[in-house]
């Protein structure tokens, strides 16, 4: 009971922190100083369709790399967590159920579509909305089809990891390539701009999206079939 | 400067490449991780060079071929540089602690450590706000895999907790710095910080949340539980990354958003800061498990750091240098301290384990010459200077709860009863004695750059490292080398002080050479006395050169330091060694303040503010064992080695004789001085407290069965009559006090060193299983005999000329009660004196001692020194009391003087020479009469007595030993039933029962914990409104 | 100021936002099961990220892509404010993680038998 | 009146003998008049002397070693050596002995000297009863000391000296010169610890008879025996001269001296007839209650 009303009392305190914030601080009416300038240079200076992007791989591309970093100690822990040693037998419980036909024939569908919908996202993450993330999640929702349609399966987890790690070490091979090339770590223009609104374009922006939504595939896939409970 | 972004490039791609390089083997993954770890060390080390050393300014980097604002920016300056090289030098001595586990664990674990350093390394260099928020999740998210990494079961309870803890702050962090984004227009931290936007009560609220997280993750009280539970349960290499690296680059982030904080915001670090202080090491104060302490430590320490970088910039401390100094200092001090505990707790305990143990928990809690005691030290200078007493108060009385605790554990350590359940049998101590050696010479460092450049005020510590490295070596090597190294200090020291520094030096190195001598009474290296017994004697020493408050408490500080080692150092010093300490640091204390408060302690020092003379007096008085704060001083006598129980007593305690003379000559210096000490109560006062602790030190005395402890009560009282001597401040009063001092020099001396021969022979300290060893033991006796005739003030012996001066004295001062007082004292030392003699070397011997022999030549050889100067002063007075009326001079009036062989006062006179003179005569008619009239002497066989017409049959019935003052205990016990000690017991107790009832706090449920947050952060929030 | 214009002042996808941090600190701070706090903290997450949208939120606005019909010179005269929704996608992804990391953490408690409740690893306390 | 050092030994050896002759009688008479008090007829006055002869007279002596043997030479000489320290007669360089080494506080300490001695003489005999002697006397000596050093206090606080000499002479002038009538209190306290002093009833349990037989010198027999009786004899006389010097104006000559250490011990024996033995504790309680009241008070009318 006692627990209760804290709880309330911590809410209510909270909301009240809250108040001049989320409630008070109104609608703005103008982008400021700094959008503006990102939206006026993004196109002229790197050639990006999607500001988003702009920002995201280039001008905040750091915050982005640090991102992958994050999922990466995200993996690398759950990797450390779920192994088949250390769940020991309550990991590996008996048999699993097989799936319904309805999810099998889906999943036998859908997988190349959901990989190839996934590379699309990711190439064309500076023209559209989208980008190496949204790609690799959308690559791992047709793992995850296939573990549910058939969790006896294992995965190619030898593959994943060289993936991961080969798209990673891309990523930073990518921006040393912007420091030694252009004017700094993980400045795209180390690569031809190119014209705004094409496929090859926008300079080493679709390329480092590929490699973190390879990345953010092989990742995520890697997550799902640990939380699973037999992975090595 | 290189740029860091390679770094970060580095880190990320050897981890990315982990998982490949890891099928080639885990060896050249590890030797992988290291290189880039001990590559980002190399980094931070070429910035500090860079920027203390080269000339070069601090930086800022683009990324990604763009500036601010459009860009994210790193800078590499001072702090940022220090930073970094601190925390990836523990982060790589941690991560070489754990390669055994690494090497067993999946490869997860080296990959999320080498990205949690990464991350933290990001933290401290990254001027983004937005940036901040990115590694502050890259490194806790690889916290809690690596938390997990050895599958220990509890860290998986605590690294739960943790990301609840975590997750709550990110939500925190993120809603502050979007609205912060909101209102400035900018995720860069020095334009938002200069951005008007941020003014109002929004603006303030955006900050407040941005400040909130950091907090959070800064552990304070009571949102802390989790990360407790974390330190308590993580590998303890893990936990020293989090309690060390983390925490630096988490205070180095919240330095690093200062200039967003308005004054509403600073407040609340500030005074989170010291309530996580206060509450934290209460908390740890009952806390058992060696870990869990050091969380407590951990929380409490960051609270200390992060209240300092407030208060500075509330009430304008000193500026960005004195932050570098105190907080910089401290939080150094904490992180290679506090990781260098963590790793030590899972050593097994060895010799090694314990040094290093006691080097870090001795620089935990601020000792010189660590870093800490430097940085306490400014600190508490600043706050004085700025009249924060209320502050200082918290911070000192957290300080001593936190030596209590850590030096509690250490004392356990060096005990041999570290009782963990995961110790590595063959763990290598690589890692924490590199950190003890960085700390180490980072205080050497401080010190340098603090001022403190004479070398002999090194001295002690010089010492100890020599005779440390030494000290596999034999007993007989090492303590002629330590008197020569005492000769040696000697001989460069003295001729530099003053008449009094002089004469007290004669005391305090002559009687360290003297015990260090007395150290070859058994063979075998005895190891540890030597460093310590030499380095506590030239702390001594260094005390008497100090000319400054600092070098004073400096001093000062070594000699509590090397003499709680001592007494720790006795084989059931566990418990005396800690109540010391904690009085010795507790004094230490209150003499710091008077001495920053302005009391001069030094030749031509300027005399302070009368509060600052009383509490440097307080301070002396504790450590001089004053009744009332006394309750240390039997236990450390007692049970420190014999020799060094001598030390205590007849040299040590005159270091804090020779403060109290010093603090009255500054005084007396000025005229304003010297007439608040001729018409203040304060004197009188200070004369009742020397009575009163010479009475009860007696009346003490005369109950005890143990003989250390009847010396020890027996030290106490005789310091009692020094400071009631130095209290009748008058000519008289002075030199009665520096004979005293002197004489108690001598006899003490001779007391303990006989003691000690006796109870190496006897195996015992019960007297009363002791009797009739004067046959065995002639010389000891003889020693006992002539210094318990000087110490009880029977002519013709010196000590009759202590008790005439005492007398003449007060009585000429008015003191009457006073003196009458006194005089009842010196009868009751009678009791326990003759209780002493009577009971170790008369009476019936018992047959298990009837192969004892006489104490060996160490001991009886300064014992044979000490008597021949006991003789000589007492037949020629004036060869000692010369020298001291030239040291007291004519202070106010001359009331002592000589004429010839005769000391006259206004009130009558004694003549030392003549009455000794007398005395011989009288006594050698008498003996003549009596060897005339001996007839067909029979010496008779032990139990030969008339008995009652029975013989007896045991001596342990027959030697009337044990509770031999009963009917005194009957008629007066009442007067001695420990009430200070009980006081000071419960009042540890009460602190104990506080600290018990805040850690009730902690359930263990990780909900509740986020509850804590949850509603600590809404209490600031309503704190903030109302301020 | 009126109630009217009071409302009138609240930005709503703030104001929701802010109302799913809410429900979300309730799950965490209330349902005792492990993967309930997870699925609490995903929410208290999306919460946030709707206020970090929020404040890039312009009315009447468009997204910040230019396409055909739009061309770089009055695109920040058109379109939303784009840093927010950067932002987001890094908190998204950061959000991610940690509910990856959180689940796991809950199956291996819950392998090692301890059950799904967190006040049953309460051993480390005071 | 300036004797060469020769001269001032003999003139000691002199004073000594006076003293121990007077000492001798003066114990041989109040045993008498204690016997008589009782209504028994006593030992005849002379009975000290016999007892002296009759224990240096004995062909054996039992020895426990060095310092049972010291113990009654360090008793004798601190008898001695008290009187040494005390001028006995005002103005007489006969009587003056040794007063110039030192003031009142070197006799009230040197008093200790034979004390000590003797404890530490009867411990080495083994004799439990002899230790728990020693162990009664110091715990009441510590008391009584009180009230008497209070007095002596008082004392030294009035005439503004702590010499003997310059105490009996501000003395000097008539019975309404001593400190009898200006300070009576200091006189009462220093009179109760007296009885303490001298081991009377009812502060006799030091040497208990019935328990413990004579207390510290139950092992002494023969010359050592002797010796403590001879020094019975001069330490009584010291103290008594102190007293006399103190407080009853001192003594212009031998004769005056006679009668007033003779009143004053007399005092003694009075109450010691009247009273019965006190307990060890009890003593000292008694001693540091009212005595130790009158002291103070004795000190203070003396200060302000």
């Amino acid at each position: 009971m006692m627990r209760k009303v804290l709880v309330f009392l911590a809410l209510i305190g909270f909301a009240f922190a809250l108040l001049p914030l989320a409630y008070r601080a109104g609608v703005a009416d103008e982008p400021n100083a700094l959008a503006t300038a990102y939206l006026e240079r993004a196109p002229a200076e790197l050639a990006t369709a999607n500001v988003v992007t702009a920002i995201v791989v280039s001008y905040r591309g750091f915050d982005t790399l640090g991102e992958v970093a994050v999922l990466f100690a995200a993996t690398a822990g759950v990797g450390a967590l779920l192994t088949k040693k250390r769940l020991g037998s309550a990991g590996a419980r008996a048999p699993r159920k097989e799936a319904t036909e309805v999810l099998g024939t889906a999943a036998r569908l859908l997988t190349s579509l959901l990989a190839l919908f996934g590379v699309y996202i990711f190439t064309h993450g500076h023209l559209t909305p989208g980008g190496g993330f949204q790609g690799g999640v959308v690559i791992a929702t047709a793992v995850l089809l296939n573990i549910l349609a058939r969790p006896q399966s294992h995965l190619a987890h030898g593959l994943m990891t060289a993936v991961e790690s080969l798209s990673g070490a891309a990523y930073v091979a990518l921006g040393l390539l912007g420091a030694f090339l252009a004017w700094g770590f993980l400045d795209p223009r180390a690569l031809p701009l190119g014209e705004l609104g094409k496929l090859v374009s926008a300079g080493a922006i679709p390329l480092i999206y590929s490699v973190v939504g390879l990345k953010v595939g092989a990742e995520l896939s890697g997550i799902l079939e640990a939380l699973k409970g037999d992975r090595e | 400067m290189v740029n860091p972004l390679y770094l970060f490039a580095a880190s990320l791609g050897v981890a990315f490449l982990l998982p490949l390089v890891d099928k080639l083997g885990r060896k050249l993954s590890l030797a992988l991780a290291y290189l880039t770890l001990a590559a980002w060390l190399a980094a931070g080390l070429s910035y500090l060079w860079a920027l203390s050393f080269g000339g070069a300014q601090a930086t800022l980097f683009g990324t990604a071929g763009f500036e601010a604002p459009l860009a994210i920016m790193l800078r590499v300056g001072l702090a940022e540089a220090a930073g970094l090289s601190a925390l990836s030098l523990v982060g790589l001595l941690a991560a070489i602690s754990m390669r055994n586990k690494l090497r067993d664990s999946p490869i997860g674990g080296l990959m999320t450590l080498l990205m949690a350093l990464m991350g933290m390394s990001g933290i401290v260099l990254t001027r983004d706000l937005f940036n901040l928020f990115v590694f502050l999740e890259i490194s806790s998210i690889a916290s809690y895999g690596l938390i997990a990494y050895d599958d220990r079961k509890a860290a998986l309870r605590a690294g739960f907790k943790y990301m609840i803890a975590g997750g709550i702050a990110s939500a925190l962090y993120l809603i502050g710095v979007v609205y912060i984004y909101r209102f400035t227009g900018q995720l860069n931290l020095d334009l938002a910080a200069s951005s008007p936007g941020l003014a109002g009560a929004a603006g303030s609220a955006a900050v407040f949340f941005l400040l909130a997280a950091l907090l959070v993750e800064l552990k304070p009280f009571p949102a802390n539980g989790w990360a407790i539970d974390v330190y308590h349960a993580a590998d303890p290499g893990v936990a020293g990354i989090l309690s060390g690296a983390s925490a630096t680059a988490l205070m180095l982030a919240l330095w690093k958003i200062l200039p967003l904080l308005g004054p509403a915001h600073l407040s609340l670090v500030a005074g989170s800061g010291l309530l996580s202080f206060v509450a934290g090491n209460l908390a740890g104060a009952r806390q058992g498990n060696a870990r869990r302490m050091l969380g407590y430590s951990s929380v409490a320490q960051l609270g200390l750091v992060m209240a300092v970088i407030a208060l500075n910039e509330l009430y304008g401390l000193g500026g960005e240098g004195f932050v570098y100094l105190t907080a910089g200092g401290l939080l150094l001090n904490h992180l290679l301290a506090k990781t260098g505990l963590f790793l030590i707790t899972e050593k097994a305990p060895s010799g090694g384990t314990t040094a290093l143990g006691g080097l870090l928990a001795l620089a935990l809690v601020g000792l010189p010459p660590f870093p800490g005691f430097w940085a306490k030290w400014s600190l508490v200078q600043a706050l004085v200077a700025k009249g924060q007493w209320a502050i200082i108060a918290l911070i000192l009385a957290a300080s001593l709860v936190e030596a209590f605790y850590v030096l509690r554990w250490f004392g356990s350590l060096a005990k041999g009863k570290a009782d963990e359940s995961q110790l590595e049998p063959r763990a290598s101590l690589f890692a924490p004695a590199l950190l003890a050696l960085a700390l180490t010479g980072f205080g050497v460092l401080s010190g340098w750059n603090a001022g403190l450049r004479e070398p002999l005020l090194w001295a002690p510590f010089a010492l100890a490292v020599l005779l440390y490295i030494l000290d596999r070596l034999s007993v007989f090597v090492k303590a002629p080398l330590a008197i020569a190294a005492v000769a040696a200090f000697g001989y460069l020291a003295t001729p530099g002080l003053d008449g009094l520094r002089q004469f007290f030096a004669l005391m305090l190195l002559g009687g360290g050479a003297l015990f260090l001598l007395s150290a070859m009474r058994k063979a075998g290296p005895r190891r540890g006395l030597m460093p310590l017994l030499g380095a506590a004697t030239l702390s001594l020493g260094a005390v008497l050169l100090a000319d400054s408050a600092l070098s004073f408490f400096f001093a000062w500080e070594a000699m509590t330091l090397f003499s709680y080692l001592l007494v720790l150092r006795g084989k059931e010093g566990e418990k005396p060694a800690l109540s010391y300490l904690s009085f010795g640091l507790g004094g230490a204390f209150l003499l710091m303040l008077g001495l920053l408060g302005g009391a001069g302690l030094w030749p031509g020092a300027p005399a302070g503010p009368a509060w600052a003379l009383a509490l440097a007096a307080a301070g002396i008085l504790v450590k001089l064992g004053a009744l009332g704060v006394h309750v240390w001083l039997p236990g450390a006598y007692a049970e420190a080695d014999d020799e060094v129980s001598g030390f205590l007593s007849a040299s040590m305690s005159k270091a804090g004789i020779f403060a109290l003379i010093a603090l009255m000559a500054a005084l007396s210096l000025v005229p304003a001085g010297r007439e608040a000490l001729n018409q203040g109560w304060a004197l009188r006062g200070l004369g009742w407290l020397g009575l009163a602790t010479a009475l009860f030190g007696a009346l003490y005395a005369i109950y005890q069965e143990d003989i250390k402890k009847t010396l020890a009560w027996s030290s106490m009282g005789q310091l009692g009559y020094v400071v009631l001597a130095l209290a009748i401040n008058d000519q008289a009063g002075w030199t009665t006090a520096l004979y005293l001092a002197l004489n108690h020099f001598l006899y003490k001396g001779m007391l303990f060193l006989a003691i000690a021969g006796v109870v190496q022979r006897v195996g015992t300290r019960n007297m009363y299983e002791m009797g009739g060893l004067i046959k065995k033991m002639p010389f000891s006796f003889l020693s006992v005999l002539m210094a318990i005739i000087a110490l009880s003030g029977v002519p013709p012996l010196s000590g009759f000329g202590g008790k005439w001066l005492l007398y003449s004295s007060l009585i000429n001062k008015g003191w009457y009660l006073e003196a009458a007082v006194a005089f009842f004292a010196s009868a009751v030392a009678f009791l326990y004196l003759y209780r002493l003699i009577h009971s170790i070397f008369l009476g019936q011997p018992k047959p298990s001692q009837a192969l004892v022999k006489e104490a060996p030549l160490a001991l009886t050889l300064p014992q044979g020194f000490l008597m021949a100067i006991l003789l000589a002063v007492s037949a020629f007075p004036r060869l000692m009391l010369d020298p001291i009326m030239a040291i007291v001079g004519n202070r106010s009036g001359t009331i002592l003087a000589f004429e010839g062989g005769r000391l006259s006062s206004p009130l009558g006179y004694w003549n030392g020479t003549l009455s000794m003179v007398v005395t011989a005569a009288v006594f050698g008619l008498c003996f003549v009469w009596m060897m005339v009239n001996l007839h067909n002497t029979q010496s008779v066989k032990q139990f030969n007595i008339v008995y009652a017409a029975e013989r007896p049959h045991t001596p342990a019935t027959t030697h009337y030993a044990f509770a031999f003052f009963e009917p005194y205990r009957k008629a007066l016990g009442f007067l001695t039933r420990e009430r200070a000690e009980r006081f000071w017991e419960s009042a540890g107790g009460g602190v104990s029962a506080l600290g018990g009832a805040l850690r009730r706090l902690y359930t263990g449920n990780g909900q509740t914990y986020a509850l804590h947050i949850v509603l600590y952060v809404a209490i600031l929030y309503l704190i903030m409104g109302v301020l | 100021m009126n109630a009217l214009e009071f409302l009138a002042g609240i930005n709503p996808v703030a104001a929701s936002g802010a109302a799913l941090v809410l429900v979300g600190l309730w799950g965490v701070l209330a349902r005792p099961n492990l993967f309930k706090i997870a699925i609490a903290f995903t929410v208290l997450e999306t919460g946030v990220n709707l206020v970090i949208l929020s404040v890039g939120y312009i009315r009447g606005r468009t997204a910040p892509i230019l396409d055909a019909a739009s061309d770089a010179a009055t695109a920040s005269a058109r379109m939303t404010d784009p840093v927010p929704q950067a932002l987001v996608l890094t908190a998204i992804v950061i959000g991610l993680a940690v509910t990856a990391l959180m689940l796991s953490y809950a199956l291996r408690l819950k392998a090692a038998g301890g059950g799904s409740s967190i006040e049953a690893y309460g051993e480390e306390k005071w | 009146m300036d004797a060469t050092l020769l001269q001032r030994v003999g003139y000691a050896f002199v004073s000594l003998f006076v003293i121990t002759n007077y000492g001798l009688l003066l114990i041989g008479s109040m045993a008498r008049i204690s016997a008589k008090v009782q209504g028994r007829v006593g030992q005849p006055v002379y009975q000290p002397y016999i007892d002296i002869i009759k224990s240096s007279a004995k062909r054996n002596s039992i020895g426990h070693g060095v310092m049972f043997y010291l113990g009654p030479v360090f008793r004798l000489a601190g008898g001695v050596g008290t009187y040494m320290f005390i001028p006995a007669v005002f103005g007489s360089a006969l009587f003056m002995n040794f007063s110039d080494s030192g003031d009142l506080l070197l006799v009230m300490y040197f008093i200790f000297f034979g004390q000590l001695g003797m404890a530490l003489g009867a411990s080495e005999g083994g004799h439990p009863y002899s230790a728990i002697g020693v162990s009664r006397g110091l715990a009441q000596m510590t008391a009584f000391e009180v009230p008497f050093a209070l007095s002596v206090i008082a004392v030294a606080v009035q005439y503004g000296t702590l010499d003997i000499t310059a105490i009996v002479a501000a003395q000097q002038g008539g019975f309404m010169h001593w400190t009898l009538a200006t300070n009576p209190l200091a006189v009462v306290a220093a009179l109760i610890a007296f009885l303490g002093m001298s081991m009377h009833n009812p502060f006799s349990v030091v040497i208990a008879p019935q328990e413990i037989p004579i207390g510290p010198p139950t092992e002494y027999q023969s010359n050592l025996l002797g010796m403590l009786q001879t020094n019975r004899a001069i330490f009584n006389g010291a103290k008594l001269v102190l007293y006399m010097n103190l407080f009853f104006g001192g003594a212009t000559n031998i004769v005056v001296m006679v009668i007033k250490t003779f009143l004053i011990y007399f005092i003694n024996v009075f109450v010691g007839q009247a009273f019965p033995r006190l307990r060890v504790d009890q003593s000292i309680r008694f001693f540091l209650g009212v005595p130790t009241l009158i002291g103070i008070a004795s000190v203070l009318i003396a200060a302000f």
